[in-house]
């Protein structure tokens, strides 16, 4: 999302899904896994609206849906696709809006080829170092820029050639690694030349319309059959039902969630869901947009405010050791011309005062020496490697149950085993804090517990009812919760653990003169504490986050923070919700007494808008697209920008404004450049920079499929995808390759309402662990039949990484799909449970490999081949022999699964 | 459509979101898979989560299994029985002269009563709180009536029985035998309107019947138990008793059966078939027995037995009816559903209008 | 117990002659309060399961909190609550909570109870050390100035103000491995 | 002079009257509609937490999602799931078990939260000897931990099988409506949870045209299978203060298609009883004046 529009978060809000006229809920099981968001989609079908559920199987999502579309997994970019196919072809695009607020009329440079052109991957393809070279992806004309987020490069061959050819060019000309860039563009778009060449007549052959129209153009209903198994004559009433729902009078609100990110191509699922937004001229406007449907109460403000190895607060990258010498190579090469990026080096430099307050100075570069650097790629499943590597000696589980909850538990329960020392912080014994002494490896004798020499501390930790906070909704939306009682014996916030840490830690390096130390000493940390427990007050923290100026008083918006360390701010984005020192995240005016907006409930980022973007709510002209889609417009009399929500827009900047040449930053946005954060002020439907993994969406196989890849037959996987084959992570093989029938089926991992992710917050409640009491595993009566599974029996589920068992639920609800010719049938798994708490089972990511979409660096659970037999699974030593067997039987290497180019 | 629009003055049409519709697959048409189109599937064994079938929710009883226990229960239906139905005869025998059939049957009765209360509260979730039995009179609880009843019934049998062993105060004994042979009957029959004022089919759908069955019963039993004790001399009522006890109760239990309609398959499973069979074999001896047994000691002991077991029996082989109709849904479902199509056949006749409502016609399994 | 208020008497002293109603009510029942009628102390929440973000409504009473429902005045949640956000109760004050720091020695068999300040002191020691042994200033020549020695996984259960605590001390500390659910 | 105690048990009216109440608020119900039912559970969490109810116990049944598959002590709301084959002639996706040609099939799932009906003639309540079970003020019928005993009898007594004894506890035990709450003007907890809607409640009154309007609107949809259940004040026990909307028959849900108070009967059992308690004494009498075979 962040790509396609400038910033990654829902677009709208949840009450909001009460005015589309359609709701198409894709990747996402809205009803189960977010209940009460889900009646706004009631809502609006109580005022007929048409909801289109599209789903693997057939769940309390599609219960209640008009339509239902039972999907094959990891085959949503060929769905959307031709969906977009089919709009284009038929002229269904909303032609006004597709003008005046995309890139579509955008002229692409010459170099750039599609995979229409090489079979299947796009231009600057480098298969040695499993990435792309995005340069010949650029907009035509300008010099080509790097985009914003492409600092983390490996040290690769090809990068030191070119240094030593005179490195001059690095910035400009930089080779893509993994990276997180995805995430870098939460708030803000990547950078292009200020100035490109349009064609509004959307005629030019390299127009950004007529590229994704040729690179759409194979997605045809006979295409989207065969490879997703949806019949022609349902996917046309869906994309009639789309089409019919969009437009000038009409809008229709897309709402997805980890089953669209968590594939090997995850990202481009939600590249394909913007470019169709953007044709359909949904975004920004009222029943409109995407919402991103997120499962943990604060996972949208850990990425705002991130505990991500990518980030710094606000999205701003964290420098990279080959590029980012200093302050101003960082600024030059994250900020952008145009848009609200142009204001980085105000954002870095108030972070960092808020970091190191007044040792941060204009001549130490306001200590931007002190933040570490990346290498490469550092995310969670790069450190389970490093543990495994012993590189990583030292972890924290804050919270979280990676035993259970991460793709691949055994890795990461042998990751934690080669630690000198573990932190877990939770609120009871979840795995993840026992595997030492009852872990699955115990049982089958891989570990022995007096072997493993990590040191274990678990510390119990306090409730939300215990601390003062704020949570980040799924719609941005920050709202606070009250301490109702301080937490009892030893439980302790995080808040609490991590302040006393650092004092704890600043005590006893005080004194040292070691240069490694002064980060740490000169850091600002004297929160002031409250209460018997001394907690750290957390409204303290918040009004640094939100922060200050020179004389102390509150900052109300970013727009007031400075380049010369005369402002400090803990994260730009969350700027303004302690305005006038008031906290705004804790406003709680009743819903009944505002708009459905509810602008005075809480606070959301950017600047309490509720939907964003909402300037292309408005024609060109600044007037409603339609009567009854009126949510922000240009008032002539006041001459400023009015409506419902606070406008995503300059208020004061006429929709006639044309920005003098040489403008930079937001002075250089027009007055329909409803974009803002974009470095061109358009919604983009090609992406010139910011993903590694292409402009466009195209559909690749998952990396475990028994299915070729029709739509490119010669490109069977996500090129640059990240895979990791080492012991106890191996691939399947690939369609048509030996030992590929030795895994027939299609594996997918879900949600139940009655559980939480990975349990520890439900498996350990009696209330909830009578409701679901034990793992299951979903198959039509079909494969019950081909296999004998018997329903209410057991039936074990095997893939070349581990062995489960599950009671069997033989249920219509999964349908076997046709799919290519054949019978295929799919297995739901739900992934809440572990073999601790009080509602006990196997973990279903015991089954899942570990291979990344590039972009993001989230693991393919979503959609994975394996086996399922009748009866429970082999105990002891005869477990890991199993899946040994399997391994061998399939013929599995250490190359299986490996490929960079080819299809099967 | 969504018919709300977002206008410059705000929304307009709201509806709340309780009026959705629900999915498309609501519309009409929804086609019952007969268990039978599935893969073999029997009651019990499913393959798959079973199509919902007609007339049922996985095969799950619509009532609630009665929480009463064996021998508890049947034990205290056939102990009031006895105990009431003692009484009476021990008056009788008191004002024929039978002074060994009376102190038998007055003990008897004082016993059972005092047992049964026993079993009452022994059958109680809070034995503690078996006073507060008391803490209200409601006439539309039989148990509350019964309450009453055998709280009157066994201070007065006791003083019978312990005045006539004792030979202390024999006016007073006398009247407690009188005022326990006036509470003797309804304590020996409202046990019938006990079980049947309840939802489970083999005693609700019976309770036309069942009160003749209990007070048939329950004179078996007290006869029985006279042949038992009393002197060969004074045993001529109790014989002529037993017989008529036992033929009536033969006979009113077959009658009961003919007219309670599907519930009745439900004597004809497990336990209750055994007793059930077990209760009529008895009482065919018992009744024939006492008709013979003018002499004999031994015959009329055996007399006796019989028809006490064969009463017991009866009572137990009901209960365990009751409890196997309430844990098949069979027995609830069809017979309403039978009365609602007989009804939508007949609409002008609610289903308030007939008090003893005909039984629905046994219409076997669907 | 007082004759007058037996019921069977009062079902001849009120008009409940059938014994269904006013004559029986106990005592206890009269006198029967809500929870959330006698709570000291009425504190507004947001629930902690999914980003819904519902707002709730915790009833505090003598320093306990002893009730958890939703907040009517939430727009978002308009009062309502999924089974696991209806659990809280059970999740913030049930029996599955622990209270206690706990440490395994490396090659023990089992826990150790450990008091929480030691507890704290011992990982600030493990913290420092790691950092040590495992600095880096340059990898490949290029100044990098951290460790890879120490990771964090978690935040996406957590309050902003938390996830700001730890991503500012990791950082001043030279972590990077610092990870959250949002890739999970 | 005692008015007759059997009146209530067949007349029309309000049940809170009938029970000696006067100048009482107006009756409360549940209009559960299951056509907007997601599924969630919440109202069976969310009851169990107000009303400090026990777990029922783990057990993985097969029954669709439904877990705990009925009423009882421990679960005074219960959410059932059915899965049905059903002809849509849309979905073409499902095929045959025997690879023949996909058939025209797709499948509905319907969820219904059910609840004591808080029966017009309750005979939970009518059968009770201790008083323990009572007519509220507002209509419904209660359970008084404080004064039941354990005795048993209203569970086989209810016909849609919602009361039941608790193991350990030996009480009887089910849905007051919260009680407690209403007497502050609060909801029910599980009404209050209820993410769509799906349980409301309030007035009885109310109730009923709120649902009749939403039957009117259902069947203007062509969701021709809704019908109402325990609305009609004339059906078997009078109506019930919870009633419901269903897309298929009663029994599908578990259930009673056309209950009856079984107490309805109860004039007629107890006549019966005198005649046969008659018949003992008379019986006997005789015995004892004729001469023995």
């Amino acid at each position: 999302m962040g790509t396609s529009f400038g910033r990654g978060g829902a677009t709208t809000f949840q009450q909001d899904l009460q005015n589309a006229d359609c709701i198409l809920i894709e990747g996402s099981n809205m009803a189960e896994c977010h209940p009460v968001g889900f009646q706004w989609v009631m809502e609006a079908k109580a005022r007929g609206a048409t909801l289109v559920h599209v789903d693997p199987r057939y769940t309390r999502t599609s219960a209640l849906a008009d339509i239902h579309v039972p999907i094959r997994v990891g085959t949503d970019i060929a769905f959307l696709g031709g969906i977009v196919n089919y709009v284009i072809e038929h002229d269904a695009y909303f032609h006004d809006y597709v003008v005046a607020f995309t890139n579509a009329p955008t002229i692409v440079g010459e170099e750039f080829k599609d995979t229409e052109d090489l079979d299947g991957v796009f231009s600057g393809l480098d298969a040695d170092q499993r990435s792309y070279d995005p340069a010949s992806w650029q907009y035509e004309g300008g010099p080509v820029q790097a985009a914003s987020g492409q600092r983390e490069q490996e040290f690769d061959e090809k990068l030191r050639e070119r240094e030593a050819q005179g490195g001059g060019e690095k910035r400009h000309q930089p080779s893509v690694a993994a990276a997180g860039r995805g995430e870098s563009h939460g708030s803000g778009g990547a950078s292009v030349p200020a100035s490109v060449k349009r064609d509004e007549t959307l005629q030019h052959p390299r127009c950004v319309f007529q590229i994704v129209k040729r690179h759409f153009s194979r997605y045809t209903p006979e295409l989207v059959e065969q490879v997703c198994g949806i019949p022609q004559e349902l996917f046309l009433k869906v994309c009639r039902t789309l089409t019919e729902n969009s437009g000038r009078e009409r809008t229709t609100a897309m709402a997805y969630a980890v089953g669209w990110t968590q594939h090997s191509v995850g990202v481009q699922y939600i590249r394909t869901a913007a470019i169709l937004q953007l044709l359909l001229g949904n975004m920004g406007r009222p029943g409109g947009g995407i919402l991103a449907l997120r499962g943990h109460a604060s996972i949208q403000g850990s990425t705002d405010i991130p505990t991500l190895y990518n980030l710094l607060p606000g999205y701003i990258p964290m420098p990279h050791a080959h590029q980012d010498e200093d302050l101003d190579m960082f600024i030059e090469g994250a900020s952008t011309e145009k848009g609200y990026w142009g204001g980085m080096r105000s954002y870095m430099v108030s972070l960092l005062k808020a970091w190191w307050g007044p040792h941060a100075t204009e001549d130490n570069d306001f200590c931007f020496d002190y933040l570490p650097r990346l290498t490469g790629s550092h995310s969670t499943y790069e450190t389970v490697m490093a543990q495994l590597d012993g590189e990583c000696k030292g972890y924290f589980v804050v919270g979280e149950n990676p035993a259970v909850g991460s793709a691949n538990a055994a890795m990461q329960r042998l990751g934690m085993a080669n630690l000198d020392w573990l932190v877990v912080r939770d609120f009871s014994l979840i795995e993840s804090a026992t595997w030492w002494k009852d872990g699955p490896e115990i049982e089958t004798g891989e570990l022995q517990t007096e072997d493993i020499p990590t040191e274990v501390f678990f510390f119990p930790a306090a409730a939300h009812t215990e601390k003062n906070g704020s949570f980040t909704n799924t719609q941005r939306m920050l709202q606070w919760h009250h301490a109702a009682v301080e937490p009892a014996a030893d439980a302790r916030s995080e808040l609490w653990f991590y302040y006393h840490l650092g004092r704890i830690i600043r005590e006893k390096l005080a004194g040292s003169t070691d240069e490694m130390d002064r980060p740490v000493l000169e850091l600002q940390w004297d929160y002031p504490t409250e209460g018997a427990v001394a907690e750290p007050s957390a409204e303290a923290v918040l009004a640094e986050i939100n922060g200050w100026d020179a004389e102390g008083r509150p900052l109300a918006s970013y727009e007031q923070l400075n380049e010369d360390g005369s402002t400090a701010c803990g994260c730009w984005i969350y700027c303004g919700v302690y305005t006038t020192g008031v906290n705004q995240a804790a406003r709680r005016k009743p819903g009944q007494e505002q708009s459905w907006v509810a602008p005075e409930w809480g606070w959301a980022w950017p600047a309490n808008r509720r939907i964003i973007y909402n300037r292309a709510s408005a024609d060109r002209e600044g007037k409603p697209w339609s009567e009854r889609k009126a949510y922000i417009w240009w008032d002539d009399e006041e001459a400023k920008w009015v409506g419902h929500d606070v406008p995503d827009f300059d208020p004061a900047k006429s929709p006639w404004h044309r920005p003098p040449a040489g403008a930079t930053g937001a002075e250089a946005l027009a007055g329909d450049d409803a974009f803002v954060m974009q470095g061109d002020g358009k919604g983009w439907l090609y992406v010139p920079s910011g993903l590694t993994d292409g402009p466009l969406p195209a559909h690749y196989e998952p990396q475990d499929s028994p299915f070729p890849n029709l739509v490119y037959p010669h490109q069977q996987r996500n090129p640059v995808r990240q895979v990791f084959s080492r012991r106890h992570n191996r691939y399947h093989p690939g369609p048509g390759q030996p030992g590929s029938e030795i895994f027939p089926y299609m594996l997918t991992t879900y949600r139940l309402t009655e559980h939480h992710t990975a349990g520890g917050m439900s498996r350990w409640l009696s209330y909830l662990s009578e409701l679901q009491p034990e793992m299951f595993c979903e198959v039509s009566p079909e494969l019950a039949a081909e296999r004998g599974l018997e329903h209410n029996g057991w039936a074990t589920v095997i893939t070349a990484r581990g062995v489960i068992e599950a009671r069997v639920m033989v249920t219509d609800r999964v349908a076997p799909l046709e799919v290519q010719g054949r019978m295929l049938h799919q297995i739901g798994l739900p992934y809440h449970w572990g073999p601790n708490g009080y509602a006990k089972g196997d973990a279903a990511n015991e089954l899942a490999n570990i291979s990344l979409d590039p972009n993001s660096h989230i693991q393919e659970v979503k959609a994975m081949s394996g086996d399922i037999r009748p009866g429970r699974r082999p105990r002891g030593a005869a477990r890991t022999a199993l899946v040994e067997e399997y391994i061998r039987r399939a013929g599995i290497t250490p190359e299986t699964g490996m490929e960079v180019r080819g299809g099967r | 459509m969504n018919e709300t629009d977002v206008t410059k003055d705000g929304q307009r049409h709201v509806r709340p979101g309780r009026e959705a519709t629900t999915g498309v697959h609501t519309g009409p048409g929804v086609e019952h898979v007969p268990s039978a189109a599935r893969p073999a599937r029997g009651r019990g064994e499913q393959a798959m989560v079973p199509a919902a079938e007609f007339g049922s929710y996985y095969g799950k009883p619509i009532i609630n299994q009665p929480v009463w226990e064996s021998p508890d229960i049947p034990g205290y239906l056939f102990l009031g029985g006895l105990a009431g139905s003692s009484a009476v005869i021990a008056a009788g025998a008191q004002v024929t002269g039978r002074r060994g059939l009376a102190r038998v049957a007055k003990v008897g009765a004082a016993a059972s009563a005092a047992l049964s209360t026993v079993a009452l509260v022994h059958d109680l979730g809070r034995r503690g709180r078996f006073l507060n039995m008391l803490r209200t009179f409601k006439p539309t609880s039989p148990m509350s009536v019964g309450s009453w009843i055998l709280a009157s019934f066994g201070p007065a049998a006791a003083v019978a029985a312990g005045s006539d062993l004792t030979g202390v105060a024999p006016g007073i004994g006398a009247a407690a035998t009188v005022g326990a042979a006036v509470l003797g009957p309804p304590l020996a029959t409202y046990t019938a309107a006990l079980i049947s004022d309840t939802a489970v089919p083999a005693w609700h759908d019976a309770h036309r019947d069942m009160p003749f069955v209990f007070a048939a019963s329950a004179v078996t039993s007290a006869a029985g138990l006279g042949m038992l004790g009393a002197p060969v001399e004074e045993r001529g009522p109790v014989r002529l008793l037993g017989a008529l006890g036992g033929a009536a109760e033969l006979a009113t239990e077959r009658l009961m059966e003919a007219r309670m309609g599907l519930a009745r398959e439900a004597f004809d499973e497990g336990r209750a078939a055994r007793y059930h069979k077990g209760a009529q074999a008895l009482l065919v001896a018992g009744t024939l027995s006492s008709l013979t047994a003018r002499r004999s000691r031994f015959l009329g002991a055996v007399a006796g037995a019989s028809l006490l077991a064969g009463s017991a029996l009866t009572r137990f082989a009901i209960f365990e009816a009751g409890l196997a109709s309430a844990k098949d849904p069979r027995y609830t479902v069809v017979p309403q559903r039978a009365r609602l199509e007989a009804r939508r056949t007949r609409p002008s006749e609610g289903p308030r209008s007939n008090g003893d409502h005909p039984a629905a016609p046994p219409t076997g399994t669907e | 117990m007082n004759i007058a208020q037996w019921p069977v008497r009062r079902q001849r002293t009120t008009g409940d002659v059938s014994g269904r109603g006013v004559a029986v009510k106990s005592s206890k029942t009269e006198r029967l309060t809500p929870r959330i009628a006698d709570a000291d102390e009425v504190v507004k929440s947001v629930c902690p399961y999914c980003a819904v973000g519902c707002g709730q409504t915790v009833f505090v009473r003598d320093e306990k909190v002893v009730q958890i429902e939703g907040d009517p005045d939430s727009p978002v949640s308009r009062g309502r609550l999924c089974p696991k956000g209806s659990a809280s109760l059970q999740l913030t004050t049930g029996e599955a909570r622990r209270y206690e720091v706990l440490h395994r020695r490396p090659h023990a068999t089992d826990w150790e109870v450990l008091d929480l300040e030691t507890a704290m002191d011992m990982v600030a020691e493990r913290v420092i050390k790691t950092r040590r042994e495992t600095w880096q200033w340059e990898q490949d020549g290029k100044r990098v100035r951290r460790t890879m020695g120490i990771a964090s996984l978690g935040g996406a259960t957590l309050d902003n103000e938390e996830n700001y605590l730890m991503k500012k001390l990791y950082t001043a500390l030279g972590a990077i491995q610092i990870e959250n659910q949002a890739r999970i | 002079m005692v008015a007759n105690p059997f009146a209530s048990l067949l007349e029309h009216g309000d049940p809170a009257t009938a029970a000696g109440y006067v100048d009482h608020p107006p009756r409360m119900g549940f209009f559960t509609d299951t056509s907007v039912c997601i599924g969630c559970k919440a109202c069976e969490v969310a009851c169990k937490e107000w009303n400090h109810v026990p777990e029922g116990g783990l057990q993985f049944t097969g029954m669709s999602y439904d877990n705990t598959v009925g009423l009882g002590a421990d679960t005074w709301r219960h959410v059932a799931f059915i899965e049905q084959r059903k002809r849509v002639g849309q979905q073409v996706t499902g095929a045959a078990a025997d690879g023949a040609a996909p058939a025209e099939s797709g499948i509905r799932w319907l969820m219904a939260s059910d609840v004591c009906k808080h029966c017009t003639h309750a005979a939970c309540l009518d059968v009770c000897p201790t008083g323990a079970l009572f007519r509220t003020e507002f209509g419904t019928v209660v359970v008084q931990e404080d004064v039941c005993n354990g005795c048993g009898y209203c569970i086989p007594a209810c016909p849609y099988g919602v009361i039941d004894q608790r193991h350990g506890d030996g009480r009887a035990w089910k849905c007051t409506l919260c009680y407690d709450r209403l007497g502050v003007g609060a909801e029910p907890a599980c009404a209050k949870a209820c993410p769509t809607d799906s349980i409301q409640f309030g007035t009885l009154e109310e109730l009923h045209l709120r649902a009749d309007r939403r039957l009117a609107q259902l069947h203007g949809a062509g969701v021709s299978d809704a019908r109402l259940y325990g609305r009609d004040p004339d059906d078997g026990v009078g109506g019930d203060g919870a009633f419901f909307l269903l897309l298929d028959e009663p029994e599908v849900y578990g259930l009673p298609p056309d209950p009856i108070v079984t107490t309805r009967d109860l004039p007629a059992m107890w006549r019966r009883v005198a005649t046969a308690a008659a018949l003992v004494a008379g019986t006997v009498a005789v015995s004892f004046t004729r001469k023995a075979p």
